[in-house]
């Protein structure tokens, strides 16, 4: 017997190999940046851009649904805090009987794994529908495309994969987004030809390389002066490459690709005796609080953490047969000092790995939830 | 029961805690309302046996000659990217990718093996430093997936030959050379030798770095091999796919596992088979339940640990008792 | 046959420290020399005294983790458990002691308490389960690095007191000439001192014996057991040191000391102590993990692309550790028995005796 | 002389040897030996410890080049620089070490590196019919060429190293100590197979430190001290007195020395009653202090295992024991060195030493790890200590590995005594040891038993074990089978030992 392999991916002969940077992407986020959302403001997580959308009166139907949710990981902070978010909301639906069970299997960032587990599932899990989380963008689209040619519907969210086939394809704006609200600021509060490092986790994942393209474009273009390096997270390797970095010439700003660890970064100037930086991490407690305790000129992307409650609720959706999305981009505006002390009066209490835009203040089990984990 | 068990050689004892872990298994799926032994979850098992095993047949070589191969994950991901690379989808470069990664794995093992056995730098560390050089190749020249492979070659994972799937047979077929090459050849023979007590061998005339180096050899090879299935299975080279799988250490294991010594000198590939048997089952049956991912590191770490001890007490030896349970040793007379 | 009394050297303490130099165990110093100059070379900015202590005080959880290791090894096992338990009691103080200065001390005697469980189990599980200590050890730090995210929910809750914190962020200030002398520099002295102490110790000198030839042990009165098990409680002991110096200069994260077993058994190895136990000195450990920091600090000073350092780490341990072997070969070359011709050490990775 | 030797035979030498000098690392250990082998011809080669027997074998054989001198094999001049080179030229040796792999088969260690293949692959049946008949021409029987040698016993093993010698088809046979494992009846085995080989024409090179052995097998005898060959001469024209002579340099007035004057025997020190584990059964023996005795029995009747019981390596399962009428259960060799006890093993490489630390820390070995608090105590005795046991070497921080094979034996009996027993347990204390080596560690035990120190000793070699012992317990098959009073005839002992005639244990 021969399951079916798609052609996908013939054409492409590796184009966008080291090359993670494609103008058009750049423009069209960078304009959503400013668009419009459809849908009530209150409930971000169910905004989206006016697109595409698809029909799904096909698989309008009764009853309680069994989903089945292929998940890359719950290795960082982020990660885990969206699992809640998307537990929490999955109990809310079970109430309501639109969701008998949900499967999850958890590929612990193996490419490998998930691609068993979407096997596993579309042999074993008689599932009503499939939630995709991919580890990473090419490896998980033939899996997907078998997902997807099963019938159910299929919803991908947070990274990418090269396939349309999914019923929604759910995500914030997206890494240039991140990528030129940080890097602006940088450049506004910064003189040209100031020194910059920038700290990433890892290579490799869309949604990540993406921020430092766009980012790394806009450095260039305005002679700031960025070196970047991959750090894993670890706080010991942030703290040691900014001293270093420190050690060795003037730095005036720090840029990351994700702000878990950002505390790391800052000590590393205190304890040196040097003025804070201008500095840009994420929505992640531990940064907003630090950045409030040291008053430092910074910003606070984010990578909307709410996405985790919408992939459920689209497939509520489309088992009511409501059109969805082909794409959903979901709303994606950094924190600001501004608005700044509403998020941290918002989340007070909450671990420091937890996500401030996580948006389930309105579900059960908040705030304890998250705050115990 | 200790007298039986000490009866059994430790490949036994290892395909007895399989069985046993197959049965658990299948009782813990039913409860869960499934079918352990249904095409799909069957096919789940072997395709998670498959990469591991491979990398684990030519980590038992290694060990078995008395050294150890650390390097393996970035070889995986070496020849994932290579290949991928270099077919970028074309049918036609098929053969080209899998030659030219097969034969950078050939090199690579032959540095491995050479800074081993010529420079004498203990195999833990020549291949912590050699997997690093690679990591630093890897790392810097590809970011993400890179290339792909055709269709054709993609079917070499979508492929079941009943429920088997083509690269569980690859795998298979790859220990069965492995078990010929032990038992059968020169080779074979010298790497246990060697493994065993390297001084003796040199005293008996074996060039004492050829087994240590062709064990090391082979294990590159087999971890390209398992590049390429992967290759095959994710449609592009993936430069973190080899460390993803975290193969070092779960292959070395996995070895210890199957019953064979750490320090070298004795063991199978039988068993080894076996230990990596284990490990699919007991990932196979913790994804049935859903078992929370960290908590599936603890099980993994005790197992490791609780199977291993079922029968590392029994390796050192204890001479025939006279006085008790055992038989006393056979004697030797002269002939009158 | 003479009856004169024997000396207790050869020759002049002198010419032994020299010849010392040439050992693989010496030879590390003069890599750290070597290493030094070259980077204040390279940035001078380096070579100022303050910077020099604050890279010493930065590199002290390396260097104590690499002598806790080295009680392992040199008694023929390996710990790969030490990065697991670094994250454990980085964890465990961020959400023990948390932001109440009066949990500091309660705190950090559970953490003691905790680290010497893990090495307990590490030891008892090698020597009397008879399971390879690198098997029981991968198993340890799956199974830690697992509990532990798996009871955190894999975030810290936060940072613990910042007066906690100082242990591994502070120093003592305003010293003439250097500034601050970071308190993490104070403890490695410390832990260094005592681990030369232990070592010249009977405790010391029957680990590297038993490492040497356990049955020798053994029939000598040696329990290997107690003797080995305290080796893995030093080893996790010292990556709970390690941890609270980390937890302190770099804050709460489940990836806190990753990769340090690696580190610390390549420092290990640097400082010339043979893989399979009963050779090398507990400082040239330290000096090793010194040499590894410093390369480092050097690759980065040269400005090689961050993503090559991998590579050029590996060549380094690679020719460090054959020009060690060689080193070695030089004396084991004088061995009267034929069946001892020059040999890499081979390790003792799978044997290990309990009996007793 | 040495050519009067050979004109007798009138045949050629298979092996000539000219002159051969060798020093490692400066200090010299040959000085010009000369040798002459013909076919069929037992040459003995006898010396003190270190006197440099070993290294000339290991030259002839390859391992070690010489500095001078030349060898001849059958006419022509040879120069090995490995094992095999000389192995494939027609010159085996069996070293003073084993050479086996224990994870292998019989088969599989006497072919290693020559394993006959058929069709490319190893033809492991072949190789064991091979082995077989190999075996049973040395008229061994009962060895299957299957078996691991893990499962063998020291004789058997050494009947594999000489079996493999024998498969190159050698014409000289080199072998160090060859019976220093073996009982007397292996050592009966040994001389059959030695007899075997030279009627097939094989010329055979023989160390042994048992002096009346090597004059019953050797043809010529040629004896070296501190490297230089003192003498070549027949066997014929030699005695046990001569050999002694020439090896010391001195005579030897009387070869085991008298006990101490005023050594007296006292009260029970160690006792055991109805004692047995798995390897020994039904013992019952009282050891009074001030005491020697010996146990005498074949390979394999349990006298180790009887120490090992007594130690608490194997503990005993049944019975009681009692040290200083006190019954002390011993579960470890801790408790028992806790208790006085002392065990100098049968096997001092693999059991005796830490070959890679220095002397002194192998003399304070069992002190540090027992008795920590006597530590510097003791250290500062250690001096003395090796000097009263004439150990011979260059510094106390010399790595115990540097040292020959009797200086080793020293150190580890100076570590045992270092802990200052009441009660010592010597399993053959004298194993390859030389005979002035010997005579330091008989007056060490005469010493110890007036002080009123209780000395057990095992023994292979029947003269110690009657020239030393107080009493003679004979053992067989793990029980003690009777006991003998010391100088008691060799013959008494051995049919006891054999089964030979029965008597119940007193
Ligand atoms: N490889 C070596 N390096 C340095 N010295 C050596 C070496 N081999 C032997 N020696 C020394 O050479 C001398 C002769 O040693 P050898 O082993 O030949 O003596 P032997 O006659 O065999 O003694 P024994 O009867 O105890 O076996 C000894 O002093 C020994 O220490
Ligand atoms: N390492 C070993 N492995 C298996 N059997 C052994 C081993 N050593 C000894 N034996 C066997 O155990 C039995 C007792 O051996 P042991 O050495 O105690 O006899 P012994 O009376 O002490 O003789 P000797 O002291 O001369 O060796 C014998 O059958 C011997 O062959
Ligand atoms: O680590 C996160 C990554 O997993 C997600 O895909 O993008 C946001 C990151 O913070
Ligand atoms: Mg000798
Ligand atoms: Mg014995």
């Amino acid at each position: 017997s021969t399951d079916d392999v798609s052609d996908a991916g013939d054409d492409d002969s590796g184009s966008k190999d080291t090359e993670w940077f494609v103008q058009a992407d750049f423009d069209r986020q960078n304009e959503q940046r400013s668009a419009t959302f459809e849908g009530d403001a209150a409930t971000p997580w169910l905004q989206y851009i006016d697109g595409d959308m698809t029909d799904t009166s096909k698989f309008k139907s009764e009853g309680a649904k069994k989903v089945c949710f292929a998940n890359a990981s719950i290795s960082n902070p982020w990660r885990q805090t969206g699992w809640i978010t998307m537990q929490q909301q999955l109990k809310v639906l079970q109430d309501e009987g639109v969701v008998s069970q949900m499967e999850t299997r958890d590929a612990q960032d193996s490419d490998d794994t998930q691609i068993a587990d979407i096997d596993y599932f579309i042999k074993e899990g008689n599932c009503d529908a499939f939630i995709i989380s991919p580890n990473s963008t090419a490896a998980m689209t033939p899996a997907v495309e078998r997902a997807c040619e099963t019938g159910k519907p299929v919803v991908v969210f947070d990274r990418g994969v090269d396939t349309d086939c999914a019923t929604s394809f759910i995500h914030p704006i997206g890494g240039y987004a991140w990528g030129i609200d940080t890097a602006e600021f940088l450049v506004d509060n910064l003189e040209k030809g100031d020194k910059v490092v920038a700290l990433r986790i890892l290579p490799g994942v869309d949604v990540l390389e993406t921020r430092w393209a766009a980012a790394e474009k806009i450095f260039e273009e305005n002679d700031i002066e960025a070196d970047d390096q991959f750090t894993d997270a670890d706080p010991t390797k942030i703290k040691q490459i900014i001293t270093d970095a420190i050690n060795s010439d003037d730095i005036k700003g720090v840029w990351m690709d994700a702000g878990d660890g950002a505390v790391a970064a800052i000590e590393a100037f205190e304890d040196a005796g040097k003025d804070y930086p201008v500095m840009t991490g994420e929505d992640e407690m531990s940064f907003l609080r630090k950045w409030e305790e040291t008053g430092l000129t910074g910003l606070a992307p984010v990578y909307s953490n709410f996405q985790w409650r919408t992939p459920l609720l689209a497939v509520q959706k489309i088992f009511a047969g409501e059109e969805v999305p082909t794409e959903w981009v979901l709303p994606q505006s950094p924190i600001t000092e501004d608005d700044r002390a509403d998020y941290l009066k918002a989340n007070d209490g909450m671990p420091d790995g937890h996500y401030a835009k996580f948006g389930g203040e309105d579900l059960p089990g908040f705030p304890k939830a998250w705050q115990d984990r | 029961m200790r007298a039986r068990l000490a009866a059994l050689d430790s490949t036994m004892i290892v395909w007895i805690v399989l069985l046993i872990s197959v049965v658990v298994g299948s009782i813990i799926t039913a409860i869960e309302g499934r079918n352990f032994f249904s095409v799909g979850n069957i096919d789940n098992v072997l395709t998670t046996m498959t990469i591991l095993g491979l990398i684990a047949i030519g980590q038992t070589l290694v060990i078995l000659a008395g050294s150890l191969d650390l390097s393996v994950p970035f070889v995986v991901s070496l020849s994932s990217v290579l290949a991928g690379g270099i077919m970028a989808g074309q049918t036609s470069n098929i053969v080209l990718g899998v030659v030219a990664a097969l034969a950078v794995a050939v090199v690579f093992g032959l540095v491995n093996g050479l800074i081993v056995s010529l420079l004498h730098v203990h195999g833990f560390i020549a291949t912590l430093g050699t997997g690093l050089v690679v990591s630093g190749y890897l790392g810097s020249n590809y970011q993400g997936s890179h290339g792909s492979a055709p269709y054709a070659f993609r079917l070499l994972d979508a492929t079941r030959i009943g429920p088997v799937p083509v690269a569980t047979l690859i795998m298979l077929a790859c220990a069965g050379l492995a078990v010929l090459m032990l038992r059968r050849t020169r080779l074979g023979h010298h790497l246990y030798a060697v493994g065993g007590n390297a001084d003796v061998a040199r005293m008996s005339g074996l060039r004492t770095q050829v087994p240590i180096i062709a064990a090391h050899v082979i294990c590159s090879v087999t971890a390209a091999l398992a590049g390429l299935l992967l290759l095959a299975r994710l449609g592009v080279g993936q430069p973190t796919v080899g460390s993803q799988g975290g193969y070092d250490l779960m292959s070395i294991a996995a070895v210890v596992l199957g019953g064979t010594l750490l320090a070298g000198g004795k063991g199978s590939i039988v068993g080894t088979i076996a230990g990596v048997g284990i490990f699919a089952v007991l990932d196979n049956v913790m994804g049935v339940m859903e078992l929370n991912p960290f908590l599936k590191d603890v099980v993994r770490g005790i197992v490791i640990v609780v199977a291993v001890a079922v029968y590392a007490r029994r390796e050192i030896d204890r001479r025939p008792e006279r006085f008790g349970s055992a038989a006393p040793a056979e004697t030797t007379e002269v002939a009158r | 046959m003479t009856t004169r009394v024997l000396p207790v050297h050869e020759t002049t303490f002198g010419r032994r420290s020299l010849a010392a130099l040439a050992t693989p165990g010496g030879g590390v110093f003069l890599l750290v020399i070597a290493l030094l100059l070259a980077i204040m070379v390279s940035n001078p900015s380096f070579a100022d005294g303050n910077t020099l202590i604050r890279f010493a005080g930065r590199t002290a959880p390396i260097a104590i983790a690499a002598m806790g290791q080295y009680f392992v090894i040199v008694s023929g096992e390996f710990d790969l458990s030490m990065g697991a338990v670094i994250a454990a009691q980085v964890v465990l103080a961020g959400n023990v002691i948390g932001q109440d200065e009066a949990n500091i001390l309660p705190g950090l005697l559970l953490m003691f308490v905790v680290g010497a469980l893990i090495g307990l189990v590490n030891g008892l599980a090698t020597t009397l389960l008879r399971v390879p200590s690198f098997i029981v050890t991968l198993g340890m730090m799956l199974s830690l690095t697992g509990l532990v995210r798996y009871v955190t929910g894999g975030a810290a809750t936060g940072n613990p007191s910042d007066r906690f914190r100082e242990i591994g962020r502070g120093g003592i200030q305003d010293v003439p000439l250097v500034g601050t002398i970071p308190y993490p520099l104070i403890v490695l002295i410390a832990a260094g001192a005592f681990a030369v102490w232990l070592m010249r110790r009977p405790y010391g000198r029957t680990l590297i014996a038993a490492g040497d030839n356990p049955e020798a042990a053994r029939f000598s009165g040696t329990p290997l057991w107690w003797t080995k098990t305290r080796a893995f409680m030093i080893s996790s002991l010292s990556a709970t040191v390690a941890g609270i110096l980390l937890v302190g200069y770099a804050g709460v994260h489940p990836s806190v000391g990753s990769g340090y077993e690696f580190a610390a058994i390549t420092a290990v190895v640097l400082g010339g102590v043979v893989l399979g136990g009963g050779r090398g000195w507990v400082l040239s450990a330290a000096a090793g993990a010194f040499a590894l920091e410093l390369l480092f600090v050097l690759l980065n000073s040269l400005g090689i692309e961050s993503t090559w350092r991998d590579t050029v780490q590996g060549l380094i341990i690679i020719v460090a550790v054959a020009l060690a072997g060689r080193a070695w070969q030089g004396a084991v070359r004088r061995r009267p028995s034929v069946t001892s011709p020059p040999t890499p050490p081979q390790p003792a990775t799978g044997d290990t005796t309990g009996e007793n | 002389m040495n050519d009067a030797v050979l004109n007798e035979r009138g045949t050629p030498p298979v092996l000539r040897v000219r002159g051969v000098t060798k020093s490692f690392v400066g200090n010299p250990v040959l000085h010009g030996v000369d040798l002459d082998l013909v076919p069929g011809e037992v040459h003995g080669l006898v010396g003190e410890n270190g006197a440099g027997k070993s290294t000339l074998m290991k030259i002839l054989a390859g391992v070690h080049p010489a500095d001078s001198g030349s060898v001849e094999l059958g006419g022509e001049p040879v120069a090995f620089t490995h094992p095999v080179q000389a192995q494939r030229a027609g010159l085996a040796t069996v070293f003073q070490e084993f050479n086996l792999l224990p994870e292998r088969t019989i088969a599989e260690n006497i072919y290693l590196g020559r394993e006959p293949r058929r069709r490319g692959l190893v033809d492991t049946r072949g190789m064991e019919r091979q082995a077989g008949e190999l075996l049973r021409g040395l008229g061994i029987e009962g060895l299957r060429p299957s078996r691991r040698v893990r499962s063998l016993s020291v004789a058997e093993q050494q009947i594999v190293e000489i079996a493999k010698a024998v498969s190159f088809d050698a014409r000289v046979i080199q072998m160090d100590e060859p019976t220093a494992a073996l009982a007397d009846h292996e050592v009966e085995l040994l001389y059959r197979i030695v007899r075997e080989l030279t009627s097939r024409g094989v010329a055979i090179v023989y160390v042994s430190h048992r002096l009346r052995e090597v004059l019953d097998l050797c043809d010529n005898v040629t004896v070296l001290k501190d490297g230089r060959q003192v003498d070549t001469r027949p066997a014929s024209e030699l005695d046990e007195a001569t050999l002694v002579r020439l090896m010391v340099g001195r005579p030897m007035d009387s070869f085991f020395p008298d006990p101490v004057p005023g050594t007296t025997v006292g009260e029970p020190r160690l006792e055991l009653r109805g004692a047995g584990n798995g390897y020994v059964d039904g013992i019952d023996l009282t050891l009074r202090g001030g005491e020697i005795v010996g146990i005498a029995g074949l390979q394999g009747s349990g006298r180790t295992e009887l120490l090992e019981a007594i130690f608490g390596i194997e503990p005993l399962a049944r019975g009681e024991i009692a040290i200083d009428g006190v019954v002390t259960p011993i579960g470890t060799p801790r408790r028992a060195i806790r208790s006085g006890l002392a065990l100098v093993t049968e096997d001092r490489k693999a059991t005796g030493l830490a070959l890679h630390q220095s002397l002194l820390d192998n003399a304070l070995g069992v002190v540090r790890a027992v008795f920590p608090r006597r530590t510097d105590a003791v250290r500062r005795d250690v001096p003395e200590l090796f000097g009263s046991l004439s150990v011979s070497a260059r510094a106390l921080s010399q790595e115990a590995q540097l040292l020959s094979g009797g200086n080793q034996q020293k150190v580890v009996l100076a570590r045992w005594l270092a802990t200052d027993p009441r009660v010592v347990l010597l399993d053959e204390p004298t194993r390859g040891i030389d005979v002035g080596a010997k005579h330091a560690i008989y007056e060490v035990m005469r010493s110890l038993a007036a002080r009123g120190v209780a000395v057990l000793m095992v023994s292979s070699e029947l003269p110690e074990v009657i020239g030393m012992s107080d009493r003679v317990l004979v053992m067989r098959d793990g029980r003690l089978a009777g006991e003998r009073p010391g100088g008691s005839d060799e013959e008494s002992i051995l049919s006891l030992a054999a089964g030979l005639d029965e008597e119940v244990a007193s």
